[in-house]
């Protein structure tokens, strides 16, 4: 391959990263953004939205009610646990939701384990999902470039919902001053249970997504969640604006740099993190708390 | 301290169905309690899900004849789930509390590095089943430590072996930044040499690596002849599937180390194609592993995988190491283990008195579709003796 | 919370030393390791409890002192008691550098910073083969130039319980110093604290270095209670498991994170002995316990007694 | 030789300037309020006076010493205390222990690690002093945090008193408070400020506590200072009655 091939070939791979990884993470941003709480469960959400992702499409045999079976799953789930356990705990300190998304991990990882065995599960990508397209006469598989797409269009998605519609102008405000929200006479309880159920969704679509790459497996929670607060952090906690920056400063990062100096690399995103935080503690576009 | 419930574990959904004893036990004697500290739950889950259901396998026959030397065989399952942290933890108390002294089916090469420098203070002996790591049987044996599965080397002896008559003569290697990876490749490297192919180079993806699209780039850009990959379990599905929708295998054959279901049946049609090296089939056509292949699928309703046949095998060592000093002391049976031959269900067998290593046959395999099975599976297309696949004493590679 | 009456605290800690020649081995051997998860938790609610810096990374001090002291005995043979101290100091020393990053943020800032570190920690770990042995780690540590007597598992346990005595005395002697009174201070106020003339940063970072050198003796004991140091040490499960041992037990008192230690520890351990699915009770636990136990454990005991 | 002297002191904001070359002098002892309509930049001025904001310009000498670089901390261990517009006490500890730690502030081996019982019982002793002459000694043991808004102005005064401070800053200490007790502060802080050998900066909005504290006053009007001297010169200066009471321009 010469080079200016291989370039963009990174690139595109470097972009399909990028966009599993903002999938990823998106959900964790806006749970700290409104509730300024740290999920510990995002990791088993994550792979339960992988698991009913494909189960759905085992049984239904449709990749598109994977998308919707999946995140529908995990609100329902979020929202229940939100209403029973959560809400009892926003006047208390942020140890308290630290302990109890982190029983949740435990109890829902082994839920998944219970109902789905302790094999990897996977589902066959439909054909039309699974052809290659030839990028400067490489094979570069479709399915990456519909990641692409959908990390794309869920990112204007969300930025649109949050600055222009009045739901979102609702979230922003009960992130920033819960108190004067709720004096404007908004129900933010409500508010908080749709954002639990909302990141607890986002998180079960970036699972159905990636299944077809990663395949749903029971390691899959715990390594994903380490990536996930890495690029909150360095993105900033809160913004979603440095969610996609972080998503994609990382995605290139470990594309490039596990193709170069992949020794490097697993302490590379670290020291990546560390160099960001110390610089702003805030992350990239955070506020500092 | 607690009172020791008797242990019945919950019939978890991928558990077997509860044991219904077919004939009565006839054997009375004290049980012969065997300890298997392994990865229930956790990343490993799914392989101590095997070892887990051999053992049930082996117990049930074991005890409708009557058990060993008249008492009948009690596992005591405990989950470590991989940390060797937990692996000690949970072994120590089953041999101080539970009185046991043979420990199997233990998981990751650094829970069995762990617990083999306490076996000679605990008394207690173990039967390698799962472990790899080709240190294991050379700088860190101990003398209580044996290993009846067949080693990462050897399987990559094997594979070398049928690779001499291979067209393919540049290789590329592909694996993760661990220990088992390396030495895996560093293995398979130095035999090409032997077989007068070549390495034109390897990448380790660093541990938790996801998305292995830059290092599929990698391998397109080297355009090596064959792909060599020592890739297992999540990591291993992970790669097929992924390297299947960049079309890398129309491009180049692949070859591993060691073939698992458990990793090319969830890559499905990804997998179709792949040679590699086997610890164990199901398709080894001889009597003793068709009878056992049988009495597995009779019982589980599921094909053998890798490490249910380890794990039967390891335990048809015990079995006739236990028969053979006619004792379950742990000096007796370790004496007994040394240069202990049997028939097993992979072929002859004999454990070496110098290091512990079960000298075995070797496999080599290849991913194909077979008419009555819903995925693919890997038939066996070469095997190889004893003496061709095992490596020197002590030595965890070739010279 | 205000920590409790030391001398209680001592005399239990004293009968848990005592126990090793009443207890059947196996039993004295999990005690053994449940007093040194006791140290590793009340080396944090010096973080968490009393300055009120929630850290992600307390496996990070964990890990490196176990594999100081794992290495001082398997190649030099160092023998053990200087081991652990020597390892903690060790510790200490990488502390104050990354303690000075650390210190300077707050929050989830300082949580994320102190997870990066002990992340980078296993990636170098896993990475340096020729010293750490790399992903096998380093196995067949002595209990280096002990006396049998000490070298022995009764032995062995009571100089944990000595070290967790000393190290008790250590911490609530430093939370009720002056110094320790100024760390409260910086945590109730920090625009006070600048006023009475003292540099917040600085002041944390004291707490910050003592909290690492503990940790460090906590996983340097390790090593010599297990004879195996590897890469999993580091992981950020181990630090979530020491922070649910503190906020269980209830930050702030010492004993109480030391009592969640314990709870967690055997919880865990014999719920895994009974079921497969021990995680799924595990989790159920410990939602129950922060929604009736608000102030954890020693709260409930607060309450009750 | 003054205590503080502060040349051209300058804060801006881009081309808003909050002080604008105030010269400030104070010795030993003197006690001085600092008077102005809202926004006239007299928390700006102290806050740079006290080292927690940096200066645009000018430069600040205290007891002959160069201060100008020194931060928050380094100042108030040179004898420099204060209390702010939002009372900054530890909410968490005992009124008592708040003190405390002021009287600790003082001691020599204020950072010990270790022990230090015996400095701690007799900070202790001075604490319960100054609480009882600002009239909290009965609510010692109660949390600060727990104490009335009043009762938390007054506590902080007494935490700075109990650093023995060369020179007291006094950030609107009566503000939020009632009538009633606002005269029962000016009592109290009238007795203490002739007691302790300290000079004292006041800022205050309530004239009738400024005239009843301090002789001397400086009056601040859009960062400039417009007039400084006795107070009853300055009562009767009209540019401050221009600034203040008339046709605000």
């Amino acid at each position: 391959m010469d080079p200016l091939t291989l370039f963009t070939l990174q690139t595109l791979n470097a972009l399909s990263l990028s966009a599993l990884l903002f999938f990823i993470s998106l959900g964790l941003t806006l749970i700290f953004g409104i509730m300024r709480v740290v999920n510990f469960a995002h990791g088993a959400l994550f792979m339960l939205g992988a698991y009913v992702g494909v189960a759905t499409q085992t049984a239904s045999g449709s990749f598109l009610l994977s998308l919707i079976a999946a995140p529908l799953a995990a609100a329902v789930l979020g929202l229940a646990f939100e209403r029973c356990a959560l809400s009892r705990l926003y006047a208390r300190e942020h140890s308290a939701f630290l302990l109890v998304t982190f029983g949740l991990a435990l109890a829902l990882t082994e839920a998944i384990r219970l109902i789905w065995g302790a094999d990897a599960r996977q589902a066959e990508l439909p054909d039309s999902l699974s052809g290659i397209v030839f990028v400067m006469d490489e094979p570069f598989p479709i399915y990456r470039l519909l990641l692409i797409g959908a990390g794309l269009a869920c990112a204007l998605l969300c930025w649109a919902g949050l600055q222009r519609t009045r739901l979102g102008l609702l979230l922003r405000a009960a992130s920033q001053n819960p108190t004067m929200t709720a004096a404007l006479g908004n129900d933010v309880g409500r508010v908080r249970a749709a954002v639990f159920a909302m990141a607890c969704a986002l998180a079960a679509l970036g699972g159905a997504l990636a299944a077809p790459l990663l395949s749903a497996s029971l390691g899959l929670g715990s390594n994903v969640i380490i990536d996930a607060f890495v690029i909150v952090m360095i993105g900033g906690m809160g913004s979603f604006l440095g969610t996609a920056a972080g998503s994609l400063l990382v995605g290139f990062a470990q594309t490039f740099g596990n193709y170069y100096a992949p020794e490097l690399a697993l302490g590379m995103t670290y020291a990546l993190m560390i160099a960001v935080l110390v610089v702003r503690p805030g992350g990239l576009f955070g506020r500092v708390e | 301290m607690t009172q020791r419930i008797a242990r019945r574990p919950l019939a978890a959904l991928l558990a077997a169905p509860a044991l219904v004893g077919v004939g009565t036990a006839r054997a009375q004697g004290q049980p012969l309690k065997i300890g298997v500290p392994t990865a229930m739950t956790g990343t490993w889950a799914a392989l101590g899900s095997q070892v887990v259901r051999s053992c049930r396998l082996w117990q049930k026959a074991m005890n409708a004849e009557g058990g060993l030397l008249g008492r009948p065989i009690e596992f005591l399952f405990e989950d470590t789930q991989g940390t060797p942290a937990n692996c000690l933890r949970k072994a120590q108390e089953m041999v101080e509390r539970d009185r046991v002294n043979i420990l199997l089916g233990l998981m990751a090469s650094s829970e069995a590095l762990a617990v083999m420098p306490k076996l000679a203070e605990w008394n207690a002996l173990f039967i390698s089943s799962v472990n790899g790591a080709g240190s294991i049987t050379a700088e860190s044996w101990v003398p209580n430590a044996f290993r009846a599965n067949t080693s990462g080397p050897m399987g990559a002896r094997a594979l070398a072996l049928w690779l001499r008559n291979s067209p393919q003569t540049d290789f590329f290697s592909l694996s993760l930044d661990y220990s088992w990876g390396r030495s895996s490749v560093e293995t398979f490297e130095g035999l090409l040499r032997g077989i007068g192919k070549r390495s034109i180079g390897n990448v380790f993806a660093p541990v938790g690596t996801r998305d292995y699209s830059s290092f599929i780039t990698r391998v397109r850009q080297a355009n090596p002849q064959a792909l060599y990959i020592a890739l297992t379990g999540d990591d291993g599905t992970a790669f097929l599937r992924q390297a299947a929708q960049y079309r890398l295998f129309e491009r180049m054959p692949v070859v591993t180390e060691t073939v698992d279901m458990l990793f090319t049946r969830p890559a499905g049609e990804a997998a179709i194609g792949l040679v590699g090296g086997s610890r164990y089939s199901f398709a080894y056509d001889i009597p003793a592993n068709n009878t056992f292949v049988s009495r597995f699928r009779a019982e589980y309703n599921d094909l053998p995988d890798t490490y249910d046949g380890e794990q039967w095998q390891a335990c048809e060592v015990l079995a006739a190491a236990i028969r053979k000093a006619g004792s379950t002391e742990t000096p007796q049976v370790v004496a007994a283990l040394r240069d202990l031959e049997l028939n097993s269900i992979k072929g002859p067998l004999k454990i070496r008195a110098c290091d512990g290593q079960a000298e075995q046959q070797g496999f080599v395999v290849r991913v194909a579709r077979r008419e009555g099975f819903p995925y693919p599976v890997p038939d066996v297309i070469s095997t190889f003796t004893a003496a061709e696949v095992t490596p020197a004493c002590r030595a965890s590679n070739f010279t | 919370m205000r920590p409790a009456d030391p001398r209680l605290v001592l005399l239990l800690i004293a009968l848990a030393g005592v126990l090793a020649f009443v207890l059947p081995g196996h039993a004295t051997t999990l005690l053994t390791e449940a007093l040194i998860l006791a140290l590793f938790a009340l080396s944090l609610d010096l973080l968490v409890g009393h300055a009120r810096l929630t850290s992600f990374g307390h496996a990070g001090p964990w890990a490196l002192g176990a594999y100081l002291a794992g290495a001082m005995m398997l190649s030099w043979g160092v023998p053990l008691p200087f081991a652990v101290l020597l390892a903690g100091l060790g510790t200490a020393a990488l502390a104050i550098p990354i303690g000075w990053l650390c210190v300077r943020t707050g929050g989830v800032t300082f949580a994320m910073l102190s997870l990066a570190f002990a992340q980078l920690g296993y990636a170098v770990v896993v990475k340096w083969n020729a010293v750490t042995g790399g992903s096998d780690g380093l196995a067949g540590i002595p209990r280096a130039g002990l006396p049998d007597v000490l070298a022995g598992r009764e032995g062995y346990h009571l100089l944990v319980a000595v070290f967790l005595a000393a190290a008790y005395l250590v911490a609530h002697g430093f939370i009720t110093s002056p110094l320790g009174r100024i760390v409260a201070a910086v945590r109730e106020n920090e625009q006070r604290a600048e006023a009475l003339g003292h540099d917040p940063r600085r002041i944390r970072l004291t707490v910050f270095v003592l909290s690492y050198f503990l940790a460090g003796i906590a996983g340097a004991l390790y090593a010599g209670f297990a004879g195996y140091v590897s890469p999993e040490l580091f992981f950020w499960t181990v630090s979530g498991h020491v922070l649910v041992m503190v906020i269980l037990g209830g930050a702030g008192t010492l004993i109480g994170p030391m009592l969640g230690a314990l709870v967690f520890f055997y919880a865990e351990h014999e719920l895994s002995a009974l079921t497969e699915s021990w995680g799924l009770f595990l989790g159920l636990l410990f939602i129950l316990v922060v929604i009736f136990a608000p102030r954890g454990l020693m709260g409930l005991v607060r309450r009750t007694s | 030789m003054s205590l503080l002297e502060c040349r051209g002191l300058t804060r801006a904001w881009g081309a808003f300037r909050a002080v604008d070359g105030v010269d400030l002098d104070l010795a030993e002892r003197e006690i001085c309020a600092v008077i102005g309509p809202n926004g006239a930049g007299k928390s700006t001025l102290f806050a740079m006076i006290a080292g927690n904001l940096r200066k645009s310009a000018g430069t600040v000498r205290f007891d002959g010493e160069e201060v100008s670089q020194l931060s928050a901390p380094a100042l108030a261990s040179r004898g420099v205390a204060r209390s702010f517009q939002i009372t900054a006490i530890c909410p968490g500890l005992t009124a008592l222990e708040n003190v405390r730690l002021g009287v600790q502030a003082r001691q020599p081996l204020r950072w010990r690690p270790f022990g230090g019982s015996a400095a701690m019982r007799e900070g202790e002793t001075r604490a319960l002093h100054w609480l009882e002459r600002l009239s909290l000694a009965d609510r010692a043991q109660t949390p600060a945090g727990e104490l009335a808004h009043g009762d938390q102005r007054l506590l902080e005064v007494a935490v700075a008193l109990a650093q023995e401070p060369r020179l007291l800053i006094l950030d609107e200490p009566t503000q939020g408070m009632s009538v009633e007790e606002t005269r029962r502060t000016v009592d109290l802080l009238h007795g203490v400020m002739a007691e302790a050998a300290t000079a004292v900066l006041l800022v205050e909005h309530d004239l009738d506590v400024v005239f009843a504290l301090a002789p001397r006053i400086v009056v601040l009007h859009r960062g400039r200072k417009i007039a400084d001297g006795p107070a009853a010169q300055v009562r009767a200066d009209d540019a401050v009655q221009q600034a203040y009471l008339g046709g605000l321009d």
